[in-house]
C-alpha cells in the first residue's frame, strides 16, 4: 500500500476526482494549500503598500492506494492535472508501514 | 500583462471623466452666477429663515422627508445593492462586483449634477429630450419648481431623481458581473445613462414626456429602473456571453449574510424610494408605505413557499430573493393600490420571479446574480398590475385599473412595458457592440480564471 | 430524508399562509371601498395636497418624522437584530439565525395588516382584546385616527406599530437559536405573535385597554416588546432543552464584528423606536432622544466596567451587550425622565444583565443568545426603574416615580410586569406544548450537528 | 500576564468613568428640576401638542430632520467608522480597532451630557471656554436656544453637537490603530475631548468663541472635527511609533468589502453631517446636500484615476478612501458652494490625499489607516478650498471667497487653520507625554505579535 | 520514531486530543482537511442551481512518537475518534528519517 | 530525494522561504494548521463562557530536495526559523519513491 500525494492547481480538483473515482478509488484527503515555485504569484496594492507574493493557491490530494493501483492512479491524476501550463504540480510517491479503519478496525488494503 | 493598446483604451474613462470637469469648469462663472437662491438665514449655522413670502412655499416637512429619502435611495445603491450581488459573487470576484455599484453612484452623481439632470428633466424638446439648458445644474437653484415638487427646493427632486438615476445601470450589473473589464465597465455606464436612462426618463416622468401623456401610470418607476434595468441586463447577458466553467464548475455565493444584509438595507431603503416619491410626507407617502411595505412581505414569503414545495426546502437566499422581486414589483402601483391589493400583487411576484430564475437554465444564458429575472420579470408584472389594481379610491389622482372597472388602463400600461422594453433592448445591444468594438469587454481568461480582484484591481476581499 | 408524516407537518405554515391570503383576498372589495382617504394631490409625482380643512390637521413634519422612525425600527430587527444574532450563533447556523429574523418581517408584516392591528387596536371588546373590524385594514385609512395620534395618518401609527410587533416575536428567537425546526419556527412565531402579542398590546396601549387603566407607564414598550419577549425566551429556552454539547464543546461566536455592527445598527434604530413614539417631531421625542443615548452610552461603559473588574479584561461582546441592555432598559422611562435618570438607569441596566448572564449557568438553561438575560432582566429593570425615576417635570402627561415623590407608581409598574409575567410564560409554555405536540420543535441530532444552514436551508453561509 | 502595577492602572478610566456618575448623580435632584419642557401633550402615546404660543416656536420639520441627522452622524461613527478602519486592520486587530470607535461613542455621549457641552456651548468666559453653569445639561431643556437654533429644542442642538463631539476623536483612532493598549486609550480619549476638542468647537462655533469673530467659515466642521483629528492622529503616530514589523512584514486590510461598507455608510451619514448643520430642513439643507453629493463622487473618482494612471490600476480600496477624502474636503464650504465648485473641491481633494498617502513612507512614520492622510490633508484643503469658492450668491449668511472677489476670506481661513494645527498639536503631543508617563501608551511586543483581540480583550473576531 | 497521521471526524478532535496527552504525547499538528470517502456528502442548493459536494470537512491530526507509543497511540485514537457511523475515518503510520526541535537543536525521540 | 517538512511560526514562514530560496531550493508547498506542544495556548471569553485552546497557530512547510540538499536545507530552515523561544517547532525528514512534474511528466530530481 503507499500514499500518493498530488499538488495541483484547484480548478483541476473535480476532474481529478472524477478521474480517480472511475479507476476504482474510493476515498480520498484534499487539503488547501499555498505553492512556491516556477509559476509567478501576484501582486497586490493597498493605498501605498505594494505586496508581491510568491505563492499561489494549490489544493493538495492525498491518496492511499494498494500497491497494485499506485500507477495508475499516479498517471490518472497526472492527465487530469495536466494543463500543460507551469504550476501544474507533482505527484508524489511514498511507502507507510499501516492503515486502520477507525470504524471497523480493519487494517490494510481492505481499510481503504 | 497589458499591451499599450489595450491600457490605451483602458484610459478612456479616465478622459472621459476629464472631459466632464473640463466641461463643467468650463460654464463655472456663469453657473456661479446661476446659483443665487432665496435668501438665507443671518447665520450658516441658524436655522433658516422663512421662505421668500410668495408662494410656492416651501414645507420643512416635506423636504425633511425627501432628503431623507434621497439619502435612503442613495443606501439602496451603496452598501444595499453592493453587498447583496457581493454576497452571491465568488469571493475572488467579490470586491470588482461591489466596487461596480460603488462607481456607478460616483460617475452619475456627477453626470447627472453636469448634463444627465438636464437632458432627463430640463425644459422639453418635442417630447423626446431635455435641452441642455440646465447643465451643470444653471437655472436649478433651491427655490421650488412646482412643474415637479411645489412644496420641496427644485435641486432636492433633482437630488431625489438623482439617486433613481445611480442605481438604475447599478441593477444591470447583475448581469454581467465577474467577467466584465474594469474600463469596458465604465464607459458602458456613461454612455447608457446618458442615451438609455436619461432620455427614458424623460419619456416617462418630464413635463412634456410622450408615455407619461399615454396615461401610463409609473409611480416609482416600474418602468424606468426596473424594467429597462431588467432589459438592458438581459442583452448584456446575451452579448456578454456566460462566465467560464458556467454550469460545469460550482458557483456558490460566496457570503450569504452579506446577501441578507444587502436585502434587508434595499427594503429599508425602498421605502424612500417608493414613499419618497410622494415628494412629501403626508396621506399619499404612508399609504404608499404601507403597499410597499405589504407587498414585499408576501412576494419574500411567496417565493418561500413555492421553493418549499417545489424544492422541499425554503431558503434564505429565496426569501431574500423574493422580497427584492416583490420590491420591484410594487414600486410602480405603490402609490396607486391599498393593502390588500399590495398583497395580491406582491405574492404574484414572489412566485412568477421563482420560476423566472428556475427556468433561466433552460434558455442557457448566463444572468450571473438575475437581475433580468428579478428586475425584468418582476417590473414586467408589476406595470402590468397597475393596470389591475390601480384604484382612484387610493389615489384620485391616478386611475382606475381593470379590477376597478377600467381595463383600458391595463392596455395602456401593457403599451409602456412595450415600448421600454424594445427601446431598451435595442439600444443596450447598440452600446453594447460600439463599447466591444473599441475596447472589448471581456477580460482575458487568465485575468477572469485569476478573478477579477486581483487581476482588475490588484487587491484581495479577505486577507 | 423526510418522512412523509414530516414533510406534511412542514407545510402546516404553508397552509397558513395561503389561508391569509385567502382570508384578505375574501374581503377584497369592500376593502378597496374603505380605502378612500382624502383627496390627493393633482398629480402623484406632485407634492400632496393641504389635508382637508376639518381638524385634525395632518402635520407633514411629524408624518415625516413617523415614517422615518417605522423605517428606523424596521431596520432595528432586519438587519439589526439579525446581524446582532447572527454573529453570536456559530458559522454552521448563521443563516438560519439570521433568516429567522427575516422571515418574522414578513410573518407578522402580513399578519398585521390581515388581522393583527385589528387584534391590537381594533375598537375594544371588554378591555381584552381588539374587535376584528379592522381585518385587513378596513377602515385603517390616511385620515388621522385621534385616539391614537391626532397629526399623522393614521395608517402611519398602524405602520410604526407593525414594526413593534415585528421585533418582538424576533427578540424571542435568542433564546432558542441553532436547534428549532424551521417549520416549527414559522408555526410557533404565527401563534405567538397572534395570541400573546396582539393582546397585551390591546392591554397596554389600546384605548380601554386594562393594564393602560392600571396608569402603567410604558413610553416605547418595556413590558409588551421586552419583557414580553424576554418572559418568552425563557419558556422556550426551558422547553427546547439545551443544544448539543452544550457546556462541553465550545460554542465560540462565529463574526463578532457582525455582532458589533448589528449592535450599532440597533442603536442607531432604537431611536426610532423610542423617539418615534412621541408620534411627532417635538420636544418630547428629543428629550426622549437624549435619555436614550445617554442610558445607552452608561450601560455599554457599566457592562465593561463590570467585565473589567471581574475579568480583568473589557470585551467587545461586552460592550455591545451592554449598549443593547441599556436600550432596553430606557424604553419604558425614555419619555419620561431627564439625562441624569437615564445615566442612572443605563448604568443599572448594564450591571444587572451582566450579572444575570454571568449567573446563567447556574441555572442550566440554554437561552443561547441571551434573550432573556437581557431583555427580560433589562426589561423589568427598566420598567420599575420608571417607577423610580419618572417625572412630570419632564413628560406632564407621565406620573412621578417614587424619587419624586410618588411611591405608588413603583407599586403600579411592579403590577404591570408581574402581570406580563405570568400571562406570556404561561401563553408561551401552552403554544409551544401545542406545536410541540403537532409537529415537534427540534430538528434531529444528525441536522443539528451538521448544522441547521444545510440540513434546513441546503445552504451554506460562506463558501 | 499583568503585573499588578499595569492592572491598578488599568483601572483609571474605571475609577474616571465612576466619578462621572457620582458628579452627574450629586446635582441630580436640581437637575431633575431643571428638565422642565414646555407642557407635553395629554397621553404619552399622542403627538405633541403645539409648542407654547410665546415664539420661538418649534418647527416640527426642522426638528424631525435634526433628529434624523443626529441620528445618522451616530451611524457614521458606529458602525461606519469602524467598518472603514476594522476592513483596514488585520484580523487580529479587527475588534480591538471596531471596538475603539463604538466605546468612544460611549464615552464621549456621557463625557458630553456631563460637562463636554457645557464647556463647549455654555455661557462664554473670554471667548476660549464654556462655564460649568451647563454641567449635567442643567438649564439645558427642550425649549430653542435662538443662540444656536431657534426652531427647534435646544436639545436636539446639543445632540447633533454630541455626535460631533463623538466621531472627531474615533477618527484619530486610525493613526494608532493595532498597537495601543486599551485602558490608555480610553484615558487619553477622555483628555483628549475635554482639553482639545471641547475648547475648540467653543472658540469656532460658540456665541462669543474668539476664531468665530475673526470670521473664519466652517459650515460642518472642517477645522473643528477633520483637521484636529488628524493633526491630532500624526501627533500619537509620531509618539506611538511604528507596528511591530511595518514596512517588512506585509499588513494586508483583512475585510475590504467590510471597509467598502463602511465608506458608503459615512457617505449616507454625511448628509446628516453636512446638511443637518443647516439646522433645518430647507433651501440651504437642500444645497448642502448637493455640494456633499457632488464633491464626494468627484473625490472618489479623481483618486481613482490618479491611481489608474499612477499605478495602472484603480481600485476599490482607492474609490472609497476617494469619497471620504471629499467628504471631508467639502464639509467645511459645503454650505457656502454651489455644484460646479463642489465638484472641483472634490477633485481637487482627492488628487491632494491620494498624493498624500503615496508620499506618507518618505517621512516613515506609521500613520495606520490614514487618519493624518485623509483627514488632516483633506481638511486643509477643504477649509482653504472655503476661502476659494464660497459665495454669498449660495449662502447670503456666507462670505465670498478668492474666485468671488474677495482674497481676504482666504487668509482667514488659513488663520484658522494655523491656529487649529498648532493647539492641537501641542496639546495632544502633551496629553500623550502624560497618558504615556503614567501609563504608558503600547502593548507588549508578545501581546502586538498575538493581536489586540486576544491580548486586550480575550477574543477573535472571526472563529 | 513514527509518523502517525489521523482522519477524523473534527467533532471529535476534542476528545482525541485528550485522549493522547492522556497517555502521555505531548504534542500534535492539527490541519483542517475535506474527505471523500463512503460518507455521503451535503446538497446545496441556490436559486436555480444545486450543488452537491462529495466532499465532506475532516480534520487530519499528525503525531510524531517515539516507536514504543505507536501501538497505543493508534489505539487511543481509534477509540476515541469511533463514532461506528461510516466516515469515521483513517490511522496511517509511517516511517521518518529524522526530527530537529528548531528551538534547541535536539534530534530523535528527545525532540519530541 | 527527500521529503522535508517543518512546522514553524506563520511570522517567521517570509524568512524561512528566503533562506530556502537562496540556498537554491526552488519550490515548496505551505499549509496553515493549528499546533499543540509545550507553547501554551490562549483564553477567550464570551459572555459567561471562557474557552481555553491548546492549540496555536502554526506553518507546516514541505520542501522536496535532492538527497544531497537535505542537510544544508534542515539547517537553513532550524536557523531562520528559530526564536529561541517555546513553539518553534520542528522539522521533520523522510523518504519518498518517486515525484513527477505534472506538467512534463519529469521524475526524479528533475521533477523538482
Ligand atoms: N521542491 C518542492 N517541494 C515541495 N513542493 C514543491 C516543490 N516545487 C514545487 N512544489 C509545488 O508544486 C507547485 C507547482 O510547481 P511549479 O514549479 O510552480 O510548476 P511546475 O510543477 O509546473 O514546474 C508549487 O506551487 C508547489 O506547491
Ligand atoms: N483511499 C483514501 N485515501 C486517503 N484518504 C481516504 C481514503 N479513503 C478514505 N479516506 C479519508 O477517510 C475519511 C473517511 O472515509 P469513509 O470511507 O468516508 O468512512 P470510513 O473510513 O468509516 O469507511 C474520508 O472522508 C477521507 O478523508
Ligand atoms: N509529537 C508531535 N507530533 C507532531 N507535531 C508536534 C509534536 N510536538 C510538537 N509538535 C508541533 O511543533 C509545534 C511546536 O512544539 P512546542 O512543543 O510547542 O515547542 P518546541 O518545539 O519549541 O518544543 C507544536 O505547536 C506542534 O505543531
Amino acid at each position: 500500500m503507499k500514499m500518493i500525494e498530488a499538488i495541483i492547481k484547484p480548478f483541476k480538483l473535480e476532474e481529478v476526482k472524477d478521474g480517480l473515482l472511475e479507476i476504482g478509488v474510493h476515498g480520498m484527503t484534499v487539503t488547501e494549500v499555498k505553492g512556491l515555485g516556477r509559476q509567478k504569484g501576484s501582486k497586490e496594492t493597498y493605498r501605498g503598500a505594494e505586496y508581491k507574493t510568491d505563492f499561489v493557491p494549490k489544493v493538495k490530494i492525498e491518496v492511499l492506494v494498494a500497491d497494485n493501483m499506485v500507477a495508475r492512479a499516479v498517471e490518472t491524476i497526472s492527465r487530469h492535472a495536466k494543463t500543460g501550463t507551469v504550476g501544474d504540480g507533482k505527484v508524489i510517491v511514498s511507502d507507510l508501514n499501516s492503515v486502520v479503519r477507525i470504524r471497523t478496525g480493519e487494517t490494510g488494503d481492505s481499510a481503504l | 500583462m497589458l499591451s499599450h493598446m489595450t491600457s490605451m483604451k483602458k484610459f478612456l474613462p479616465v478622459l472621459l471623466s476629464f472631459a466632464m470637469l473640463a466641461g463643467g469648469t468650463a460654464l463655472y462663472v456663469q453657473n456661479a452666477g446661476a446659483q443665487a437662491p432665496a435668501p438665507e438665514a443671518p447665520a450658516a449655522a441658524a436655522p433658516e429663515a422663512p421662505a421668500a413670502p410668495e408662494p410656492p412655499k416651501i414645507d420643512t416637512g416635506d423636504t425633511a422627508w425627501v432628503l431623507v429619502s434621497s439619502a435612503l435611495v442613495l443606501a439602496m445603491t451603496a452598501p444595499g445593492l453592493f453587498l447583496f450581488y457581493g454576497g452571491m459573487s465568488r469571493g475572488k470576484n467579490a470586491l470588482s462586483t461591489m466596487m461596480q455599484s460603488f462607481v456607478i453612484l460616483c460617475l452619475i452623481s456627477v453626470q447627472w449634477v453636469l448634463w444627465g439632470y438636464s437632458l432627463a428633466f430640463g425644459p422639453d424638446i418635442g417630447g423626446i429630450i431635455g435641452s441642455l439648458e440646465w447643465f451643470g445644474l444653471s437655472g436649478v437653484g433651491t427655490a421650488p419648481n412646482p412643474d415637479y415638487a411645489a412644496t420641496i427646493p427644485h435641486q432636492a427632486f433633482m437630488l431625489f431623481q438623482m439617486m433613481f438615476a445611480v442605481i438604475t445601470p447599478a441593477l444591470i450589473t447583475g448581469a454581467y458581473a465577474e467577467r466584465v473589464k474594469f474600463s469596458s465597465f465604465c464607459v458602458f455606464t456613461l454612455l447608457w445613462a446618458t442615451f438609455i436612462y436619461d432620455p427614458l426618463c424623460h419619456w416617462v416622468w418630464a413635463v412634456g414626456g410622450w408615455v407619461r401623456n399615454l396615461g401610463a401610470l409609473d409611480f416609482a418607476g416600474g418602468t424606468v429602473v426596473h424594467i429597462s434595468s431588467g432589459i438592458a441586463g438581459l442583452a448584456c447577458a446575451l452579448v456578454v456571453k456566460k462566465r467560464m466553467g458556467h454550469g460545469k464548475e460550482a458557483m456558490h455565493p460566496h457570503n450569504l449574510p452579506m446577501t441578507l444584509m444587502g436585502a434587508s438595507l434595499l427594503w429599508f431603503g425602498w421605502f424612500g424610494f417608493n414613499a419618497g416619491s410622494a415628494l412629501g410626507a403626508g396621506e399619499l407617502a404612508t399609504s404608499t408605505f404601507t403597499a410597499t411595505n405589504t407587498a414585499t412581505a408576501a412576494s419574500a414569503l411567496a417565493w418561500m413557499i413555492a421553493e418549499w414545495i417545489y424544492r422541499g426546502k425554503p431558503s434564505a437566499l429565496g426569501v431574500a430573493s423574493g422580497a427584492v422581486a416583490g420590491l420591484v414589483a410594487i414600486t410602480p402601483a405603490s402609490g396607486f393600490v391599498g393593502p390588500i391589493s399590495s398583497l395580491l400583487i406582491g405574492a404574484g411576484a414572489g412566485v412568477l420571479c421563482y420560476i423566472a430564475v428556475m427556468l433561466k437554465p433552460l434558455f442557457g444564458y448566463d444572468d450571473a446574480l438575475d437581475a433580468f429575472g428579478v428586475h425584468g420579470i418582476g417590473g414586467i408584472w408589476g406595470a402590468l398590475a397597475t393596470g389591475l389594481f390601480a384604484s382612484k379610491a387610493v389615489n384620485s389622482a391616478g386611475a382606475d385599473g381593470l379590477f376597478f372597472g377600467n381595463p383600458a388602463q391595463l392596455g395602456i400600461q401593457a403599451m409602456a412595458v412595450l415600448i421600454t422594453v424594445v427601446f431598451v433592448f435595442i439600444g443596450t445591444l447598440i452600446i453594447l457592440a460600439v463599447v466591444g468594438g473599441i475596447m472589448g469587454l471581456r477580460t482575458s481568461e487568465e485575468d477572469e480564471r485569476l478573478g477579477l480582484d486581483l487581476s482588475q484591481h490588484d487587491e484581495k476581499a479577505y486577507s
